[in-house]
């Protein structure tokens, strides 16, 4: 019944499969809502942040999808900039995601701040010092670009582009997109540094202090680095979700092989650099404001220095390691192993810059405090999850996401999924 | 499929657009200056109706419980601080209670002004406060010291507060609908362009005087609570 | 951090608090309370949500019975002046929307509710967590509204609040002086809540920069390291990470002392030998 | 023509353009700024002319200078009184929180009557004829024995209208609560034979023994101690505190001396026997004004060796000596006893015992010693004309306190009182074994309350006459005994009345005037403000002028004498408290927190906000326990147990701390009320409930301390 807005020659399963497939999401997706409500309406006396976990879950899921939103600025300066042209084939859908993740970071920045009437405050008598306001002025503005790199491809949408003046739009946009995707990528190198400052300049917190360059603090390369490295792997992984949801390849492996050896590398290259930062922080930084190493990871249920190790080794060195070498690379099930470690450990990092950090004692008399989110910190997190997988059931039953789709496809007729 | 490369593949796409661009030519004789047209109207509609009828909108004009001459009162009593001073701990009285008032004022009338009948029968009779409408209220957190302002920078009343002390009538109390607070603040002006001092009492002019007059705004609690 | 008004006469305002003869018997949280509008909840017991500007924590030297000691400290903001204490303090300095900023005509850190709208990022910051979030909208109950002081701004549910240094006693004493055509402040005109109110006297308030003033004497603050106390019984809490708190603490006893910061092994011991 | 596409494109362009050239975005932009920081339910305080109103605080019995700051004449903030004789400038958190009382939630608003299980209002008029009727009543029967009275304060105009009230009427039935100052002053008679207060002059005192007396935790009057103490840190003082658990007194003592709870007496005389042993006491002193020093002398060598004592109080011989060492070496020592607050009456052997050391070093009426202060007698009423009935009335007995009263109501079956007026006493709360007191209240048919508050007591009265906070009433207020000066302080209206209450001190000359026969006559005054200042004599005019009268403030003659004999005569029976230890391993007991109010005022919110959460923890209260004693009960931090003593039971949680001696258990008094308050009721346990009252033999007083108890966990 929706066969008309469906890209031509594309299989897609019947619409009311797909209608219930929403609906089930859906209903998730209201729960958020309504969680979402409740704060905003009874105020954030619905969540268990309290006065020491000022940041908690909501902050570490904004950080976390950030990183993971990555993928689409690295992706679109490795296609546009550095011309590897095998990507324009994941480039859409890397779009796609980083829209989804920017769209849910800055939902979850409206609920999570106490008086959201006033969140535009920010802009409005911006503190240049302050490295939120940064993160707030590069995050808007990237969102706004991913939007723009975002239209063309919903232009490609058949009906639409039985308009000309869509079709035209949508070419000249593609003419170019490079120009966007170079302000994309200096646009996330400050905003995903500048989270990455947001702990690292708190020198009345020990955990998260660093050192650093100028204004910068170590933390705040790192995070850049970490998103640009980390990112396209949750690109391949949501790739690999949709092609197993849909029973189908979409993506070529040569695309997603190449993508995963970049990542592999970048990943390598970041644990080290993070390793060494750690070390330094450990051995000096910490040491002079009378903290030792351990001090970080003892007397408490949760934060044991086995929290480090899945950081750095698990979710750090293993697959870096699993997708330098092309024999692991190239074996589809190590790859996702790979993937999802890297995912894991990206975030991982993400929750310890911001709930560790919160946990730390720092006055002696001070004890390590410990939190757990309410079912509405929970919802509201959930929500984006809902809200992405249905707009990419939308995007991938409406528009001509995969480029490689028709040809893989050409082959095996099987029947498609949502 | 087809449809799909075609898209990625530059020849084909200059072909398409060519021939877009073709059709519309016919159309664009009448559509352009059409749509001229249709900007200039929107234009001048929403262009105006920002200038004339917006201000009409915001602001809701209150009356006062009755009139009172500034200038009468000013005459009688001397100067703005006979009735509105700094008291000896530094604080400002503010407006005159109803006890000031009565100070002069009894139940009967001194002169034959209607407003005088008013307030003493309606206010000092019943030993009621007059709910005088405030042109110069600002938001609770606000604080805002006259005795640094008149004692300590020896400043005049009119700087801020304008002729209302040469006033027979008081003016209309135009109350902005959004934050309950009087028109004066931002001033007569929508765009808040001011010529006198006095024409805006908004952050931004306190701000310029004293980076004027101290070298520096100052920090948020000399002038908030 | 601006530039700020420096014309005419600038303080640096602080406090010193002997510990020794504090009896943690709860007058300064009271006094604070009362003074400043803080409101008050059913549940005050979960203590990381109830807001006490002035916070008095129990310190134990972990000794066993009978040798165990008790130890009482008040903690108000303690008003930072930052690393090199050119006011960049944890919290002002990342405050996306200038709702606290320091004041470098007294060194008190401001806190304006209304400006700010709720991110927490300054609660983050500080060490000391002499932050306070307002969760809940803040209700008195019955007719207690009547007491509210028209000094201090209630304030709204979803915005941070903090110990001002009772500000509003500092311009209260300035009117007075402006009324007087004085330049100066004395030092009796302008005293916070909780030091007018400690029964035991064992707050003391005062301009850090003159040295005619009780604090100044009780420290001797060291310009030279941005007012690291001179007085070896004196200390401020984790001088190391740079703060530069204007609250300052006095204590005969050493545990007390140690307890003011973080040390490795073996370090307050090579410390205390430089101090003499 | 045709519309097309590009019309509204144009369109489109046009609002843009001209929105953008017109004022409104700028505009609204500021006003939804301006909007979205002034929310109309944040309340914003009206602004007006300050001023300073000085009076009393009447809350505990310190009765502190205060002074009230208003703002357009409305209060807003309290704080201390500089200069006051008893203050000095200083509050307590209770004072400084005096407004949340003048705007208490469980204020009565007017005159209520008993209807059922509820009250309903009635007018003043009503409500005083009612009681006066029934009250006639009763004296017509020849029943006007079978009145009785207990009044919060002791001393003061108002309780002695009360007094007064009950005589004329022919009642030998008047009481007020008991504290350590009922046993001090015995402790006066038996030692010295005088009728005085005890005053200690710890100002001066350069060592002060100080068995369990928490003079940090609010004990005689609470801010006039905190001063003497911060000025003995400068003065360098000493201060050793003996005392079970490291109380906040313990924590700023030079030196902290843990003996088993009970045996302080025991204590003291050893301290005393190693003086004797040793010489050390101040012979001059003794060789003048002494009875029974030998004797006393052969009974501590032979009983109260140190070595004896070292098992019965856990102190060493070796600290025992050296206790007495320092003691009586000092410059000017000072003993002094009256556990916690002293808000019970003491055990009399305890105090005398302790006391005995003060006459051993000689310090009676001296600089920094025990000063013997006339009892103040500064009120004059005129001479009670009495009556036939009166005289009849009065010739009955009336019991030592008010635990024995209570304890023989509950015993009597046919009740032996049939009306009870309440003053402020909260005996439904503040009594030991409360349970025991509701009973034994429930067997009066008639019940007065003259509470400002609906509390636990009033809640059980058949009529309330509400009276007016501290802070909307005129009330002489005499310092507190243990004090060495003696000053009057005024309570003067800060506030006029805000709910229909009364002056207690009103509503009594209100039920005078409407009684028959010699009562009315007796209370001529028209109101009470008369009857303060013709009663106040010519202190009223300082107390009206200054706010206080200083009534003395030097020491009394020294030529005072001290009598040991009170041991050797039946060597002070012992005092025991309840709870057989084979049964009840375990003592409880409770222990003061400044922050916390145990007297029959209920704690404030700010108060109740500033405890500690090892203290109250949502709805439970903790007992603090030693790592060992919860190593042996198997019990850890925050865990449930129920502790189970012979007058009830109670579920709390473990609060471990180093600082309590082993085996034994503290709660903190001041928990558990009932009142319709959710800021500061129904949370934690009111230890009242657990101990059970032991009455001194000597004095016939509830001097228990604590109670035996089993612990379970749960």
């Amino acid at each position: 019944m929706d066969s008309a807005l469906i890209p031509e020659g594309a299989k897609r399963c019947s619409f009311p499969k797909f209608a219930i497939g929403i609906a089930v999401v859906g209903a998730v997706l209201l729960w958020g809502v309504f969680a979402m409500l409740l704060c905003w309406i009874k105020g954030l006396n619905q969540t268990n942040m309290n006065d020491y976990y000022g940041f908690a879950l909501w902050i570490w899921a904004d950080l976390a999808i950030i990183a993971i939103g990555g993928g689409a600025f690295f992706t679109g300066l490795l296609k546009y900039l550095f011309g590897i042209d095998e990507l324009k084939n994941i480039i859409n859908f890397a779009v796609i995601i980083g829209f989804i993740c920017y769209s849910s970071a800055l939902l979850i920045l409206a609920i999570d701040i106490g008086q959201p009437l006033r969140g535009w405050f920010i802009f409005w008598h911006a503190n240049v010092h302050s490295m939120l306001t940064e993160v707030a002025f590069c995050l808007s503005c990237y969102f706004a670009v991913l939007t723009i790199e975002f239209i063309p491809n919903i232009l490609e949408n058949p009906k639409l582009d039985k308009v000309p003046f869509f079709h035209n739009l949508s070419h000249n946009m593609h003419g170019v997109m490079a120009i966007f995707a170079a302000t994309g990528a200096f646009l996330s190198f400050f905003h995903q540094g500048s989270l990455g400052g947001v702990a690292g300049v708190l020198y009345g917190r020990p955990f998260a202090f660093r050192e650093g360059l100028l204004i910068w603090p170590w933390t705040f390369f790192l995070f850049t680095f970490s998103a640009a490295a980390y990112g396209p792997t949750f690109t391949i992984l949501v790739t690999k979700i949709t092609e197993a949801v849909t029973r189908k390849k979409l993506v070529k492996e040569n695309v997603i092989n190449l993508l995963a050896k970049i990542s592999g590398w970048m990943i390598t290259i970041y644990i080290i650099a993070k390793i060494i930062d750690t070390i330094y922080w450990a051995v000096s930084t910490a040491p002079e404001m009378g903290f030792t190493f351990m001090d970080f990871y003892s007397n408490n249920p949760v934060y044991g220095v086995s929290i480090l190790f899945a950081e750095i080794v698990i979710g750090g060195i293993v697959p870096g390691l699993l997708l330098i070498f092309k024999q692991t690379r190239e074996n589809p099930r190590l790859r996702l192993i790979a993937m999802i470690l890297a995912v894991f450990g990206v975030c991982l990092n993400r929750w310890v810059m911001v709930l560790q950090v919160m946990a730390v004692p720092v006055m002696t008399f001070d004890q390590w405090a410990m939190y757990i989110p309410s079912w509405q910190e929970v919802a509201t997190t959930i929500l984006p999850v809902a809200y992405g997988i249905i707009l990419i059931a939308l995007c991938y039953r409406y528009l001509p996401v995969f480029p490689q789709e028709q040809e893989l496809y050409a082959g095996n007729e099987q029947g498609a999924e949502s | 499929m087809s449809e799909l490369d075609e898209k990625t593949e530059n020849g084909s796409v200059e072909a398409t657009g060519e021939c877009g661009t073709e059709e519309k030519k016919a159309k664009d004789n009448s559509g352009i200056g059409l749509g001229v047209i249709f900007f200039l109207v929107a234009f001048g509609v929403v262009f105006l109706s920002g200038w004339l009828l917006f201000p009409k909108l915001l602001y809701s004009e209150k009356e006062q419980p009755f009139n009172f001459n500034h200038d009468l009162h000013v005459y009688e009593m001397g100067s703005c601080d006979a009735c509105h001073y700094v008291r000896e701990d530094g604080s400002f009285s503010g407006l005159p209670d109803l006890y000031s008032c009565t100070q002069c004022h009894y139940e009967e009338p001194m002169g034959t002004t209607e407003d005088e009948k008013i307030f003493c029968e309606e206010y000092v009779a019943k030993g009621k406060e007059v709910p005088w409408l405030v042109y110069s209220k600002q938001p609770d957190n606000v604080f805002f010291s006259h005795a640094a302002h008149t004692e300590g920078a020896g400043m005049d009343c009119k700087t801020c507060h304008g002729h209302i002390g040469e006033s027979k009538e008081l003016p209309v109390y135009e109350e902005n609908r959004l934050t309950g607070y009087s028109r004066d603040i931002w001033g007569d002006n929508i765009w808040g362009i001011k010529k006198n001092s006095w024409d805006r009492m908004k952050m931004d002019d306190c701000a310029e005087c004293h980076e004027k007059e101290t070298g520096s705004k100052g920090s948020c609690f000399q002038c908030h609570k | 951090m601006s530039k700020q008004n420096t014309h005419g006469k600038t303080y640096k305002f602080g406090m010193v608090i002997d510990l020794d003869k504090c009896t943690g018997c709860g007058s300064c949280m009271v006094a604070c309370m009362s003074e400043n509008n803080v409101p008050f909840k059913e549940d005050e017991t979960d203590k990381k949500d109830s807001i006490a500007w002035m916070r008095v924590y129990k310190l134990t030297n972990g000794k066993s019975f009978p040798e165990t000691e008790i130890c009482y400290l008040p903690r108000p903001c303690m008003q930072c002046g930052g690393k090199g204490d050119h006011g960049h303090s944890p919290c002002v300095s990342v405050c996306p929307a200038v709702a606290t900023d320091y004041g470098h005509d007294t060194g008190v850190v401001s806190q304006i509710p209304v400006r700010c709208f709720g991110c927490r990022y300054c609660m983050a910051a500080c060490p000391y967590h002499a932050r306070y979030f307002n969760w809940w909208d803040p209700k008195w109950p019955g007719e207690m509204e009547k007491y509210l002081s028209p000094d201090v701004s209630p304030r709204m549910r979803g915005v941070v609040e903090k110990c001002s240094f009772c500000y509003h006693r500092y311009q209260a004493a300035r009117d007075k002086a402006y009324y007087e055509h004085r330049e100066e402040i004395h030092e009796d005109e302008y005293q916070t809540a909780c030091t007018e109110a400690c029964p035991a006297g064992a707050i003391t308030f005062g301009d850090l920069h003159n040295p005619s003033h009780k604090v100044h004497q009780l420290v001797k603050p060291d310009p030279h390291h941005s007012g690291r106390p001179r007085n070896p019984k004196a200390f401020r809490l984790l001088e190391r990470l740079e703060t530069n708190p204007k609250v300052y603490y006095i204590s005969e006893k050493e545990w007390v002392r140690k307890a003011g910061d973080n040390y490795l092994e073996g370090e307050w011991k090579k410390m205390n030998k430089k101090h003499g | 023509m045709k519309v097309d596409r590009r019309c509204f494109l144009g369109l489109g362009l046009g609002v843009v353009a001209g929105a953008v050239v017109s004022p409104p975005g700028a505009k609204l932009t500021d006003d939804l700024a301006i909007w979205t920081q002034n929310w109309p339910w944040t309340p914003v305080p009206k602004d007006g002319k300050v001023t300073y109103e000085k009076t009393t605080c009447s809350l505990c019995k310190g009765n502190c200078g205060i002074s009230v700051r208003k703002v357009g004449g409305r209060p807003v903030h309290i704080s201390g009184q500089e200069g006051h004789p008893v203050s000095d400038g200083g509050a307590c958190l209770h004072g400084i929180s005096g407004l949340q009382y003048l705007y208490g939630l469980t204020r009565i608003n007017a005159p209520l009557k008993r209807n059922g299980d509820t009250f309903e209002k009635i007018s003043w008029k009503e409500a005083v004829s009612h009681v006066a009727d029934r009250l006639n009543t009763m004296r017509e029967n020849g029943d006007a024995d079978k009145l009785a009275c207990i009044t919060g304060k002791e001393r003061g105009s108002i309780p002695e209208l009360f007094k007064r009230f009950m005589k004329v009427y022919g009642s030998p039935h008047y009481y007020s609560m008991s504290d350590m100052n009922t046993t001090w002053r015995t402790v006066a008679e038996t030692m010295h034979g005088v009728n005085a207060d005890m005053g200690f002059d710890f100002e001066n005192a350069t060592h002060i023994l100080s068995f369990g007396s928490g003079l940090l935790e609010g004990w005689g009057s609470p801010v006039n101690n905190f001063r003497i103490n911060a000025g003995r840190k400068d003065k360098g003082g000493k201060l050793v505190q003996v005392e079970p658990r490291l109380s906040n007194t313990a924590a700023c003592a030079d030196r902290w001396v843990p003996a088993l709870p009970g045996s302080e007496a025991d204590l003291a005389l050893a301290v005393c026997s190693v003086i004797m042993k040793e010489e050390l006491y101040d012979a001059s002193y003794l060789a003048s004004y002494n009875t029974g020093f030998s004797a006393f002398t052969r009974l501590v060598a032979s009983t109260y060796t140190p070595e004896k004592m070292e098992s019965r109080t856990g102190v060493s011989a070796s600290d025992i000596k050296s206790l007495a060492r320092e003691f009586a070496k000092a410059d000017k020592p000072l003993a002094v006893a009256g556990k916690g607050r002293g808000e019970n009456a003491g055990d009399l052997r305890e105090f005398a015992a302790v006391h005995a050391l003060n006459c051993l070093v000689g310090n009676i009426n001296s600089k920094g010693g025990v000063w013997l202060n006339k009892a103040l007698e500064y009120l004059k009423f005129p001479e009670e004309k009495m009556d036939a009935d009166a005289e009849k009335g009065l010739e009955k007995e009336p019991e030592p306190s008010v635990a024995s009263l209570v304890e023989k109501i509950a015993e009597s079956d046919s009740s032996q009182i049939q009306a009870l007026l309440l003053e402020e006493a909260n005996i439904c709360y503040t009594m030991h074994d409360v349970d025991r007191v509701k009973k034994a209240l429930e067997k009066v048919p008639f019940k007065v309350s003259f509470s400002s508050f609906m509390d636990e007591t009033a809640k059980a009265a058949d009529i309330i006459l509400p009276a007016h906070t501290f802070l909307e009433r005129y009330e002489d207020l005499p310092s507190d005994p243990t004090m060495s000066i003696q000053v009057v302080g005024l309570s003067v209206p800060v506030q006029k009345p805000l709910k229909e209450t009364l002056n207690p001190g009103d509503a009594v000359i209100r039920i005078a005037k409407a009684m028959k026969g010699v009562i009315a006559e007796n209370f001529p005054w028209k109101k009470y403000e008369d009857c303060l200042e013709s009663g106040t004599g010519k202190l009223w005019d300082a107390l009206s002028d200054k706010g206080y009268a200083v009534v003395s403030d030097k020491a009394p003659a020294k030529s005072v004498n001290a009598d040991l004999s009170f041991f050797s005569v039946n060597n002070g029976k012992v005092l025991e408290i309840a709870g057989d230890r084979a049964e009840y391993p375990f003592t409880l007991v409770p222990y003061d927190n400044m922050r916390i109010t145990s007297s029959e005022v209920v704690s404030s919110p700010f108060a109740v906000k500033t405890v500690s959460d090892e203290e109250i923890k949502g709805k439970d209260s903790f007992a603090q326990m030693n790592p060992e004693t919860a190593r042996k009960l198997g019990v850890s931090q925050g865990d449930r147990v129920k502790i189970n003593t012979p007058a009830g039971s109670a579920t709390v949680r473990v609060q471990v701390f180093e600082g309590v001696m082993p085996g034994l258990i503290g709660m903190p008094r001041g928990l558990g009320h009932t009142v319709d308050n959710p800021y500061v009721a129904r949370k934690g346990v009111n230890t009242n409930q657990l101990i059970s009252a032991s009455i001194d033999p000597n004095t016939g007083q509830d001097a228990a301390f604590g109670i035996n108890a089993k612990i379970s966990r749960v």
